[in-house]
């Protein structure tokens, strides 16, 4: 057991921070925004060029062969500087879910690029129908020759406004709510029959809702086993949870630097508002829930990289389980514990700025927007408090 | 005491839904349910409506033109407005300067403003706050000169919500330098089309431009404007905040809302089942309703209270913390029953006129903004730690 | 619709406030625990010249015809003084469940002795299985020729140590869970076969445990009809459940003024603690949370007294449901209320007071443990927020 | 970084759960399981099996006879220690004044003291807090004399944990009065048996004899009882808050009572089915699971960070706000749990040799009495308001 980071993982962040701190200030997010866009190729690539694209990829297929700890670093580091680009979604969640199900051809194919920063994917997995719960599928590919031919709805998917190539999720077999039956296929973006709205999330990053009708892909674009993917889906979802736990960290963090910067420096009363008690047992509070969330963080990150029995397993008293409900249980606990951080200190962010946290020339506001947005990705923190519930069931 | 609805309350609620029922336009109504965007025009059309009933003006007594309710019948009007989903009443004119125009104002003021109120002639902003005048609203900077019969007003205000509608503007103003900063202002009405007043837009969060600055130079007012005594604009300012407050608890639109939320959680669906049958879910919206009804029935017993002594206290602190608190949990319950459905921002639509291609669901465009605009809510109209301090100090003796 | 009391309410709270001021201070009430008492004959006999014992009792029957709004400006009363007599056990609930459900006969039998401070009641209905579940009930009435005969279990009948009768709750019919099948009957307390055990609750007041083992009773002991006796329960605890949000109501008002008192006189730092924010705060959330507490208490009793619709209901929507069905929303509203505020409050008080109020010497920790206890008693907030929850389903 | 534990650790755990299997005495995990009172040898004899094994003292370094663990493994002996329903260890010795006499007694003090710590020879309390003195501990007014070679000693002290079964207290004294309060106050080890030092029992709201006041009426102590240089104690006093709040963080406490609370949902019923079937109530139980969770690592980032540069920070502060408000958040939910069941006070019956009829349940016997003494950590060892001022000062710079 250690908290240390390695010397690699200390240059990592320390040169990714430099890079953002140059290339992604807060002006140059405004620009991309202002220019409709939620990704900078150029940034992108400077990311590919340090490697950060592929922290978690295995070394001989352009990876440098880490763990979800360096995630993390890179994660926090992105969400310091509030980034725009579809990281979580394209280097993490569909690169890992790649690197985790994909035969040897498709990761020699896609994995590459990926690290290149020269493709995006995204995965198209969310219905309407279904808010969080991860088994609802009602997309359907039909077999038919040597295709499958999929109809369906896909609904706010992250990074679906500029991503290349598409991993969709749909049923071979199975009722809406059956977890037999999802398979997944990898679909090109331009391919006929697939149409996007793209739009801007609350939080300016890019998504779209995809319609499929008829859209035709050879069989060679299963991904994984057929009917057998909703442990995929689920394990990438948990890479892409433990991420954006390590975003919102980030971002929290700065959030109570920029409130202790504010409430030092405006003043009422003739004293900084930074003097008042009141104000000052808030920001405490908040720096408790950050510390907290980065606890938990730290925890979802350890507990994906290593197997063994960990820290804070057990708490709850149930003695066995499998290793894949514990991580389960872990992720779904860090989920929790920063959605509801985020929140308490994101709201408490905002009143303490007064009037001008409420401005979109505030950075803190979007700070907040994106705590926000990450509350309600993959799960909010009710979703993943039922999840820990149920466990104790079992 | 009796807490229930007499059979004469019963029939002024029947009057009072029948009217919104054959009077309020259908496209407000709309509107208003669907979280789209109202224009000056609209606001004033059912302000209009209601000024040709004698309902314009729910607060005021009968000498002035106002229907004199009371307490139940007020409660009752506004459970039934905002039940209709009608537009919101505007509250600078009718809630906030008119009070101290009838309590400060001289006749021939009184006689000048009142009607042009009543009738919705004149759109009314408030300007108080400043950019170094928020909690500490005294310390306010911006000056007005006295040169003969008129003043000349350099300065600036800010969040001064919808003052791009606004035809008049109320301002605190800094008449006297020399003495203790509550001592020196006054209380000025002024033509936002003067010459020297301009307005600057501020975006919030959630995109939109409700607040503005205001700036002034050099603009001229003529002294007939100045509403009771010069200097002694500060105590007719906390008359004004005590009523400010007790509206704030908008219980009505909470009430609304509450319904909203239920509907929610009843059309969206987790896992293909309506969220209202998750028990974690409906046990917020439950915990929401009783606070709402509890809430109802303080903001009731202050109002009882106003009425029989004819004065705001420190309880209207009381309503604006608690009012305000249940505003914000309700928008955040809303985006929560949202869920995946929240993220998307879709702010174009909300616009009117809107006429672009439609998004599912169409009920949850104004949600997640809705939510971020309402952060406001504990910051405005004097801070929530601020009326705690007040609380603490008038109700506690601390 | 409104806020007033009437010139008898009035006459009623000050004269009782006066008796209790005089004769059931802090010191009496340290004596009667000393002397291991929960009831003092000689305040009760007071009580009843007053018509305390009596006040939603029709006139005909020894009452003075009032309503649950005057039993609630008596509960009020009586938690500010913090009394321990069983009067919510016997002169709200027992006295009303017989008012409402007895036959003519046992009302002329009982109401007048229990107006006149001569008899004490008591419902025996809780059972170990049951939590707050009304209707759950396990203890059997077996007919036989013109008795039942009564084996069973009650736990924690709250005034069952000095109660004279007993109402018991039994099964004629049904299993263990179902709403049919309660019947009602009326035990005298020292009936053979019938053993309780006494003991003090938490907050000090007198409660039993009470075990039937073939306790044989008449047949006209049965209280209304049989095999219909929840929903008289039901409204016998709504009685209840109302009275004890007014007592809950008083105590916290006394909590908050001796906490205001303390802090503006406890000095640290040089200055009266009361000086500082984050205690103002504190003290101005606890005041906002009873007047919170004291809106719903006033709502629950004015919907008992009245039958009309009422300020407050309708707020979730619920359009229609019977007028039965909204007494219990609010009754439960009100109970969830008062407990969620009566815990806030109590902690605050305690934690405002430091070190002193955790001693058994302050008075603020008895106030504490009695708005604990009532929290505890017919149904905790969780429970009523639960059922105000599954009202909206309807 | 990993937060797993490696072979060597799951080793060590193995090595501590066997001892612990093998030599706490039955009767004693009875106790603490059942929660009934603990009296002065139960705890002793404990601590006497652990100091055979070198145990008695996990946070002290081998150079004064510690084990020498690191983070780890002091927190896998707590945690095992904990799940097996050991008897707490006195902090007053090993945790409190010991630390404070390693860094700042002489090597005189250190040969005397620690051994008789380290054995369970000498039974230590804490002489800080006084009447008017509490959170603003500088203003300590108990005075030590300097006459010759002694001190004589007047004042009175409060709060004090345990007193009752002390050998040794040690004191915060004013030995200057002509200064800056922080300034003249030093740090003295007084002999219980003293003459002149009297024990006054408080009893507390749950009914327990846990705090005391401890009166001292010129009590002579010999100056080879001060520790570090006269007037110098408040920096030693501070040092040992530092100390004292790592370990208020009490993680194995709490992970002994949230499976307590499991259990005990699983054996309540509600309408005949088990309480943990309830959603609800679960929902509650997972929320303490996961804060519980964090805290447990949070608590281990913070003792890493303490080892590596040997000084509590201000990050002590935090432990003890989010540690003492699981506690109580932990107490409450199981009282919560027992419904009408956590009622009865059967006060008697958590007696040691008590042999009165038995109650049902058994295991509802202590817990709400836990509820409200466990109000207490919120209040003592600086109360969390201190620890916020503590936290916005010197964390945020405030």
């Amino acid at each position: 057991m250690n908290f240390d980071f390695s010397e690699e993982q200390t240059q990592l962040r320390d040169a990714l921070g430099k890079l953002l701190d140059r290339s992604a200030g807060f002006d140059a997010r405004k620009e991309l925004i202002r220019a409709g866009q939620s990704h900078s190729p150029k940034l992108w690539r400077q990311l590919a060029e340090l490697g950060a694209l592929a922290v978690a990829l295995p070394e001989d297929l352009g990876g440098t062969g880490g763990t979800a700890v360096d995630t993390m670093i890179v994660c926090e580091a992105l969400g310091r500087r509030l980034v725009l680009e579809p990281y979580v979604a394209s280097a993490v969640v569909s690169a890992g879910l790649l690197a985790h199900a994909g035969s040897a051809a498709q990761k020699a194919e896609l994995l590459p690029k990926i690290a290149e920063g020269q493709h995006l994917c995204a995965l198209a997995h969310g219905e309407r129908a279904a808010r969080y719960h991860l088994p609802h599928l009602t997309t359907s590919a039909r077999r038919d020759g040597d295709s499958y031919v999929l109809h369906g709805d896909k609904h706010v998917v992250l990074g679906g406004d500029c991503a290349h190539t598409l991993i969709v999720s749909a049923r071979t077999s199975g009722g809406a709510e059956d977890r037999q039956g999802h398979t997944l296929l990898l679909v090109d973006a331009a391919a006929p029959g697939l149409t996007r709205r793209a739009y801007r999330t609350q939080d300016n990053l890019g998504a779209a809702d995809v319609e499929l009708r008829a859209v035709r892909v050879p069989v060679s674009a299963v991904l994984g086993e057929v009917g057998a993917g909703l442990p995929v889906v689920e394990d990438a979802v948990g890479l892409g949870m433990a991420a954006l736990c390590a975003e919102a960290v980030g971002a929290m963090a700065v959030m109570i630097e920029l409130t202790a910067d504010y409430v030092k420096t405006r003043k009422q009363f003739g004293v900084a508002i930074g003097q008042f008690q009141a104000l000052q047992h808030r920001l405490a509070d908040m720096l408790m829930r950050l510390e907290q969330a980065r606890s938990m963080t730290y925890l979802a990150a350890s507990t994906l990289a290593s197997g063994g029995p960990s820290v804070g397993a057990n708490a709850g008293g149930g003695e066995g389980g499998d290793a894949g409900g514990a991580r389960q249980r872990v992720l779904s606990a860090a989920k929790a514990m920063v959605g509801q951080c985020g929140r308490f200190v994101g709201q408490g962010a905002i009143q303490l700025h007064g009037g001008i946290g409420m401005t979109e020339e505030a950075q803190v506001s979007h700070y907040f927007k994106r705590v926000t947005a990450i509350d309600l990705t993959f799960g909010d923190a009710d979703h993943h408090v039922a999840k820990v519930s149920d466990a104790l069931l079992r | 005491m009796d807490l229930s609805f007499g059979p004469e309350e019963q029939r002024f609620r029947a009057e009072v839904r029948a009217f919104i029922e054959e009077q309020l336009p259908q496209d407000l109504r709309d509107k208003v349910h669907g979280g789209r965007h109202l224009d000056r025009e609209d606001y004033l059309r059912w302000h209009r409506i209601l000024a040709a009933r004698g309902w314009s003006a729910p607060n005021w007594p009968t000498a002035f033109g106002g229907p004199g309710w009371n307490a139940a019948q007020q409660h009752i009007f506004e459970e039934e407005c905002a039940a209709a989903d009608a537009p919101m009443l505007m509250p600078f004119g009718i809630r906030m300067v008119a009070p101290v125009i009838m309590a400060f104002g001289d006749a021939a003021q009184q006689a000048r403003f009142l009607p042009r109120i009543l009738s919705g002639e004149d759109w009314w902003c408030q300007g108080y706050s400043e950019p170094g005048s928020g909690s500490d609203l005294a310390s306010l900077r911006m000056r007005a000169e006295r040169r003969d019969d008129h003043y000349v007003v350099n300065g600036q205000k800010t969040w001064t919500t919808l003052a791009q509608h606004a035809d008049w503007i109320f301002c605190l103003v800094r008449t006297a330098a020399d003495r203790r900063p509550q001592d020196g202002i006054s209380f000025l009405l002024v033509d936002m089309r003067t010459p020297g007043v301009e307005v600057r837009p501020i975006v919030t969060l959630d995109g939109e431009i409700e607040v503005n600055e205001v700036w002034f130079q050099d603009v001229v007012v003529p002294a007939e404007n100045l509403v009771g005594q010069e200097h002694r604009g500060w105590t007719y300012a906390k008359y004004l905040l005590g009523h400010e407050r007790t509206g704030n608890a908008g219980v009505g639109t909470c009430k609304r809302w509450l319904r909203q939320l239920r509907a929610l959680a009843g059309a969206q669906r987790s896992g293909g089942r309506p969220l209202l049958e998750d028990a974690r879910f409906r046990d917020r919206i439950a915990q929401l309703e009783i606070e709402l009804m509890a809430l109802e029935v303080t903001n009731l017993r202050v109002i009882a209270m106003e009425l029989a002594k004819r004065q705001p206290g420190p309880e209207a602190s009381m309503l604006k913390v608690l009012g305000t608190e249940i505003q914000q949990a309700l928008t955040e319950a809303m985006m929560h029953a949202l869920g995946p459905d929240a993220l998307p921002w879709h702010h174009e639509a909300l616009a009117a006129g809107y006429s672009g291609p439609s998004w599912e669901p169409d009920f949850a465009l104004p949600i997640s903004a809705r939510y971020f605009n309402h952060r406001k809510a504990s910051i405005y109209a004097g801070s929530n730690e601020i009326q705690r301090n007040i609380i603490a100090k008038m109700m506690l003796g601390l």
